[in-house]
């Protein structure tokens, strides 16, 4: 019977698992994700809660979603999914959206009955023809098989068995793409550790979903071979955003040889890098959940003014609140690094959303002449570095820094390799030397990077007092003169602008001699590059400049810019980077934009049609 | 560990004159904490000063220790963020009536309830000074000030209610102008583990002057103030021929001899009581029926926020198998390829 | 003055359901609020209902009436500020624990302190719900949550001694399952003149599950709660068999009849008095010892402050010459030129 | 003896009154622009505060100066004096700075003694010399004079009556610039009403001084005469900026028929607004000074929700801490007027003196797209109409206003034509009508404006929700969806678009056939149009476009900009209304910039040199 299914090999596929906030759709999800990562595919996933509070059970506003891209040159979760599992009528209806013409969606048969229907709105007892779906189903009664599967464990309650269905439709998946179950049972095992009937009861429905497939394949017409991509060696993890940059964070801690402080107050997408981070005491790291982000921020300059590599974490209205405060390790000149995971906004906004619209706030957002290095991540994975080279100007510089994620890299995840610390840049915290002691004074400049040096308090003949108010540059008294401000405004505006001889120049991808340059920075990077990749297909000539640091820019930003005819600026906002690039240069080419604030990634459709369209424009 | 050295108040000058206006209270108040940092014996270079913004925490500026003259209303932030960094600096936050309880009320509040190991010396002079004189959330009712032409129409905080009631476990109270009553309590609150609130009255001749007549002067606080001692009984009075008994719920002033009251019925302090009540009734007594309480009246020991963070350290360190980065890691789920 | 119209629970219901976890607390307080509402008799379009963020400020959605849902911990400052523009308007003000006492925390003593007639219902769960699950400044100490995953090292905020230390006037506690008792505090907030804090127990099922066990069922509030009733004695039990009695500046729990204790010993709640230290006290009181008590406990009338503003607008207008802009011109130094 | 004095016939002079803070300056200076002005000369008057808390008295850091330029085309406080008034030695040395070849001094010179010498740093016992000042100086023993004057005053301590050295440095100075003295006797008289015998003395010493300079004129050497200019009809007073704008917010409040309420937090230089609207209970103005400066801002939220006319006022710092509200205000479409005084910053920074760092802050100061109008005064006086204007818009198009106003235009005061408020334009709030009941829904808009109906809580069938998070364009419930995030960016970003068309188009000055623009915004107005004026004279072809509305910029912005070969922006930050144009039009003309960040306006010498060297730059 084998040879009745159509094997449909590609480079790459879309699962997206989708059901009731209740369902346990992210661990299908994860487990999935982790057993492709292993057999050497590159993953990129996203989940898609519903927002904030719980929806009841059955409805619209409950459906929960967790999507995998796995294969090869994989940077996106994927517009379309090849394969959808709707656990209930409501997910089917939420999601009908990433469905394309071959997609094969997989149901929980027995919750399509007229209560559920009617709990997601159905009017007509035929959600498909409602739907106008006309795709291949695979009607399978997952909840039946799971009672079926578990009848021997007879002290389990069947509400219980109830909640396997979702690992009995990962194995039904995992059959689907023929992935061995070995690793899925692993996780498993791990995950309920200490409740071991529920362990055994979703290993038993794990493998009976896989053979069900196995069994019943007759009438399921496809399955998918993914083309294993050449892996490099190395050791890997599945990491999301926000455990990369806790990670980063850490590993920056343990190289400079500071303890590590975080100073936050919850918020969503952020909260997540304050729970990774109160787990590590066992590094020494201190976590203070703040009585708000005022305190967050000002507890993270205490502790860096006493020697700590100081953190606070946060996301856009918390920003707000965060920046007078911020104004002040500016005027200190102190080491900071705050983290800002953008939502949607403006207010309470979209919270569970992404967006990239604190850009201009990050850069302008506070009172005075007030300049902060800014530096974006780019993936899940690249959080990591990210906070890592965030800590290290900070440190070495004495500059706050802010760190800009956002809601769509900071929970979704991708492959990461582990690396070496040792082949990590050092950070060296810029401090006095017993011999300054008499000669020193607080706003004395390196100077070939204008940067001060710090006095940690306990460090003897160095007693001395800092503060917010405007400081004589060579005595570090008050001072209210006029030249002397002028000049110590210029000394914090170029201290940010000599960082960017310690960053790496903008590398440009694409077409050597193309025209057209797309622009962009922060977490569209793998769409941005997905679409390049699918224009150069196409036989576009395009590039792609993608940013990492906002400011100060890579150095050799303008020449890059100038190189081209059209530039393309696309990002999830009004238009914020495009407008600050122009306030840095003047009369750059002719600067088209595409703009996006649906709270949502970019689509590649959207992408690559919009930009076509501008390389087409005369 | 804080080491103990001989210092001089000299020590913890940094040559730079005060620059309040003449008469003010917190010329006093200076001195008084060069005295008492002196006595207490933490080194200069372990001595840190967080100040706010206002006339009061223009202190930072004449100090020799590690000074800090941050925002307005979050010294006490910044200074618990310090203290639960390095445990070992002794660490002083100065703020206004202004600046701790108006705009870093949150800060003040959290801090007593979170228990940092801090000393918080309050100014109060029932004004904002800095900003030339609007009334604060220490002024009484009807106060006719720049921001309240009319008078205000609110009542001020109690400041020791507020601080007893967010938990707070030291808080003792002094003058100004009292050199050895406010070198005893500072002195007091640095011995004290835990966020202790040290109460200054202090008179801002320029915007509000004349607000503690009542005890600002030595003769007046023989007659109105009731020194607190914790053993001692609670006596006042020019020849302590006063003194404070139980009445129901409520307090009531005797004359020692007088209407069948002896030194046995007058109340004895007991800073370290646990129970508030005492505590809260005695630091709210004001005139004309009572005297003014000053001293430590309350000290009670706790736990402090950074001893316990250090100790979960090193509770879950001796627990975790993962050290570094590499042994953090190995806790996750990896796969290899060669 | 705010007309009184026969209303029901249904005329503040926005027919926009609930959506809270299954079996949360703040659907009881959310039914017990509407039948308030009805009793008070302010018609919905006179009823104003500011809330922050939280599970607990979603209410805003759920009710007719002019309803803003505003943003995280400062509900209480907009709520001041629309009723001092508009003191016609009944103003509630809905919030959670970490909205109110966390990142709100100054606006909250600071309302108590001034007084503006609002009435505050805060739903205590002593957990960050909608953010899915962080320790709150009420959670206990040694709270394991996402963010303190080996406990918390610090005490919570009494909450009651908070408000009664920041000069609140008004506070009553209920639990969210006791519709009757939520309705009457409710009721009693609203109409007493001034800040009024209702605090309510609700459990998070989702993150704090049986938090408040001891007193969440009936069964067990008839074991181990005293609900205070003004002019009534302190009894609690199944029959009222117990009582408190005052022991030094402290309470005690005795059985009547028994120990020589008789129902005259027992004491008599006032909820008027303005001494706070036996509210304190009372509010105060937690097992295993003793009745956690529930009603109002503290219910003292003072001038409010819209009240007070309103008053000096009148005064000042009668006493200065002009009214309005051009006769505020003629106060000024000028000169003409034809 | 009359003829032996030159009389200086001048268009304008500057006198300059400096002393200890103690010294009364302000009211010397106060009392002299008053009684120019009401002889009809421009005044424009800038008082000088050492920062904050008083200095030793005696020291540098203890001198106050009051500046008044007063006579015909009065645009600044004027760069140099023609008189300086220094009542100590430190003064002396401090305004050293203000001097001009032509300028005379005035000393007491009874101040001018070794212990007074040491207090001002000076090393020997010449000031004069060791300073290398050889301007003529009158050395008038005041102290002694007021002594000698006040003799029969028995009863008053002498420490009073040399209190009253500043009125007897008044009575010269009115002498020498022929003022007679009513005017100045009857504002001694009030203001000192309370104190019979304080007005006596003052009024005494006024004549006394006025009287010295009478019998000794033979040696002082000049004697001014001010060309009177041709004044419009009207009623006049002299005004300073925080006042003028704290009267726009109430004949606004009149105008609109709501009631004016101000939630504040004391704040240099914006407190004096609260001081002044504290003032007017019999106008019904309710003040409430807040906690901090966010309850400030949700106080004045809530207060607009209740239907009042709302602001809330501050300075730079405070609107750090001021922005989640305002974002708050901009997503719930609420009227509010946000005053940002500025100061010298970041930070405490220079907390007295003026900057205008604050603009971009202003404009993109707040998480996610946020847009918000933002309109600056230009003039002490013009507050007044700004304030306004800003009251206007806000209540009209349902939206929280920026004004910016800065440290200089606020203290400084000029003469003001008292306005009949009957041609100022009305101001409708954007109220529901009846007939909207059962129809309306909280973000309906106005297809004309895009701005929404406000029901203010009381009104009957008018329930309703609002708030932050993002809501359904149609119905107002809680939206996620996509495609109505998006346009409700757009909305609110198009309503803060379509107020340009209610306001005035942008009116240049200046050469018609200029190649270069001076471009400027807010309070260098007086500056940038007295460069105009000098370089127009000397025949360069230069013109001036300043803006007051920053937000929406003037319809025909772009077109006048595209009009010159050169745009020159001079302003007192780094470049930030520069960068703004930039971001906002593509493309423009060579931009130069001219910055000035010393705490201080714009000098005129340095202004026109810089202009200058531009124009004549290929
Ligand atoms: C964010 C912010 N808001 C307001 C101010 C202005 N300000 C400075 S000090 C002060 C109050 C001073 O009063 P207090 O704290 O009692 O200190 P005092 O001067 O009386 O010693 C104010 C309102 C500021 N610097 N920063
Ligand atoms: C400025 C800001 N900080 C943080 C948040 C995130 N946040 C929303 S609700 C909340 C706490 C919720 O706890 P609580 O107030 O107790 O309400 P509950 O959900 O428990 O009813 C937090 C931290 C926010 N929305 N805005
Ligand atoms: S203004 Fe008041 S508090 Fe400030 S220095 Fe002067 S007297 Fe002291
Ligand atoms: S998370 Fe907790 S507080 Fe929030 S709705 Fe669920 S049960 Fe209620
Ligand atoms: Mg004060
Ligand atoms: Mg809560």
């Amino acid at each position: 019977m084998e040879e009745d299914i159509t094997v449909k090999q590609l480079k790459n596929v879309v699962v997206l698992f989708s059901g009731d906030s209740g369902d346990g759709m992210q661990l299908a999800g994860n487990i999935f994700s982790a057993v492709c990562a292993i057999l050497g595919d590159d993953i990129c996933t996203y989940p898609d809660y519903p927002a904030e509070i719980r929806a009841p059970q059955g409805t619209l506003g409950g459906v929960s979603g967790f999507k995998i891209h796995a294969g090869k040159d994989v940077m996106t979760p994927g517009d379309h999914c090849n394969v959808l599992v709707a656990m209930n009528p409501a997910a089917l209806k939420r999601m009908k959206h990433c469905l394309m013409p071959s997609s094969v969606i997989i149901i929980d048969v027995d919750t399509f009955n007229p209560t559920e229907l009617q709990k997601a709105e159905f009017v007509t007892d035929n959600p498909f023809e409602e739907l106008d779906i006309k795709n291949e189903v695979i009607a399978a009664p997952l909840s039946t098989m799971c009672l079926n599967s578990l009848e021997s464990m007879e002290d389990m309650p069947n509400k219980n068995k109830l909640k396997c269905r979702n690992i009995m439709a990962l194995g039904l998946v995992c059959w689907m793409f023929e992935r061995p179950l070995d690793h899925a049972k692993k996780m498993i095992q791990e995950k309920f550790a200490s409740k071991p009937d529920v362990a055994e009861a979703n290993i038993r429905v794990l493998q009976d979903g896989y053979n069900y497939g196995h069994n019943v394949h007759a009438s399921i017409a496809v399955h998918y071979k993914i083309e294993p991509k050449t892996p490099q060696k190395g050791t890997y993890t599945e990491i999301n955003g926000n455990k990369a940059l806790s990670f980063g964070l850490i590993a920056a801690a343990e190289k400079s040889q500071l303890e590590l402080f975080l100073g936050s107050y919850p918020i969503t997408p952020a909260t997540d890098i304050l729970h990774e981070l109160a787990k590590h005491k066992s590094l020494g790291v201190k976590t203070v959940q703040c009585e708000d982000e005022i305190s967050g921020c000002c507890m993270a300059i205490g502790a860096s003014y006493a020697g700590d590599l100081a953190v606070t974490s946060t996301s856009g209205p918390g920003i707000c609140l965060k920046s007078e405060a911020m104004n002040l390790a500016i005027m200190a000149e102190l080491p900071l690094v705050v983290i800002d995971v953008q939502r949607g906004g403006p207010s309470t906004g979209l919270p569970t959303k992404t967006e990239q619209t604190d850009l201009l706030q990050a850069l302008f957002g506070r009172n005075g002449e007030s300049p902060m290095p800014v530096v974006s991540a780019v993936t899940p994975a690249n959080c990591f570095d990210t906070a890592y080279m965030a800590c290290k100007i900070a440190v070495e510089h004495m500059t706050p820094v802010i760190v800009l994620s956002d809601a769509f890299i900071a929970n979704g995840s991708s492959i990461w390799r582990i690396p070496d610390l040792k082949d990590y840049p050092s950070i060296t915290p810029h401090d006095v030397t017993a011999d300054m002691a008499g000669k020193w004074a607080p706003y004395l400049r390196d100077p070939q990077t204008l940067t001060r040096f710090r006095a940690i308090p306990g460090t003897e003949k160095f007693c001395h007092v800092i503060g917010g108010l405007e400081k004589d540059s060579e005595t570090g008294k008050i001072s209210y003169e006029p030249q002397n401000h002028e000049s110590m405004v210029e000394s914090r505006q170029k201290k940010v602008e000599l960082i960017a001889k310690d960053l790496p120049e903008l590398i440009v991808k694409g077409a050597q001699d193309a025209d057209t340059l797309i622009v962009g920075w922060g977490g569209t990077y793998g769409h941005l590059l997905e679409a390049l990749t699918l224009l150069t297909e196409k036989g576009e000539k395009v590039a792609l400049a993608h940013f990492q640091w906002i400011n100060p820019l890579p150095t050799n930003t303008e020449k890059v810019l100038r190189s081209y005819k059209k530039i393309i600026v696309a990002e999830l906002n009004s238009g914020q980077f495009a407008a600050y690039l122009r306030m840095k240069f003047q009369n750059l080419p002719y600067m088209y934009q595409i703009n996006c604030i649906q709270g949502q990634p970019f689509t590649e459709d959207d992408l690559t049609e919009q930009i076509t369209k501008i390389i087409k424009e005369k | 560990m804080i080491e103990e050295t001989k210092l001089t108040a000299e020590d913890f000058s940094n040559g730079v004159k005060g620059r309040w206006c003449a008469g003010c209270g917190d010329f006093g108040i200076h001195s008084s904490l060069k005295k008492a940092m002196a006595e207490i014996g933490t080194p200069p270079s372990k001595t840190v000063v967080i100040s706010g913004i206002g006339c009061s925490s223009r202190m930072a500026y004449h100090l020799n220790g590690y000074c800090f003259h941050t925002i307005h209303g979050r010294p006490i932030a910044i200074a618990s963020g310090c203290k639960i960094a390095n445990p070992e600096m002794n660490v002083w936050t100065i703020c206004g009536d202004g600046d701790s309880m108006a705009i870093g009320g949150n800060h003040f509040i959290h801090a007593l309830r979170r228990n940092v190991n801090i000393n918080i010396v309050l100014l109060n002079n029932r004004i904002y000074g800095l900003t030339k004189g609007q009334y604060s959330p220490t002024s009484e009712r009807g106060f006719v000030s720049k921001s309240s032409p009319y008078g205000t129409v609110e009542d001020p905080f109690r400041p020791s209610e507020l601080i007893i009631g967010a938990s707070g476990e030291f808080f003792a109270r002094c003058v100004a102008t009292d050199g050895p009553g406010s070198v005893s309590a500072l002195i007091a609150a640095s011995r004290h583990k835990g966020t202790a609130v040290v109460e200054v009255l202090t008179n801002c001749v320029t915007f509000n002057n004349g607000s503690f007549d009542r005890i600002y002067s030595k003769e007046n606080r023989e007659d109105n103030a009731l020194y607190l001692e914790h053993g001692k009984p609670m006596l006042f009075g020019k020849n302590k021929e006063y003194g404070i008994v139980q009445h129901g719920f409520d307090l009531k002033v005797v004359e020692v001899g007088k209407g069948g009251y002896t030194l046995k019925d007058i109340l004895v302090h007991d800073a370290h009581c646990t129970d508030r009540t005492l505590h809260t009734k005695l630091s709210s007594l004001e005139g004309p029926n009572f005297p003014l309480v000053l001293g430590v009246i309350r000290d009670v020991a706790i736990p402090t926020y950074e001893e316990e963070v250090e100790n979960q350290i090193k509770e879950i360190s001796s627990k975790k198998k993962y050290h570094n980065f590499e042994e953090l890691i190995k806790t996750q789920t990896t796969w290899t390829i060669e």
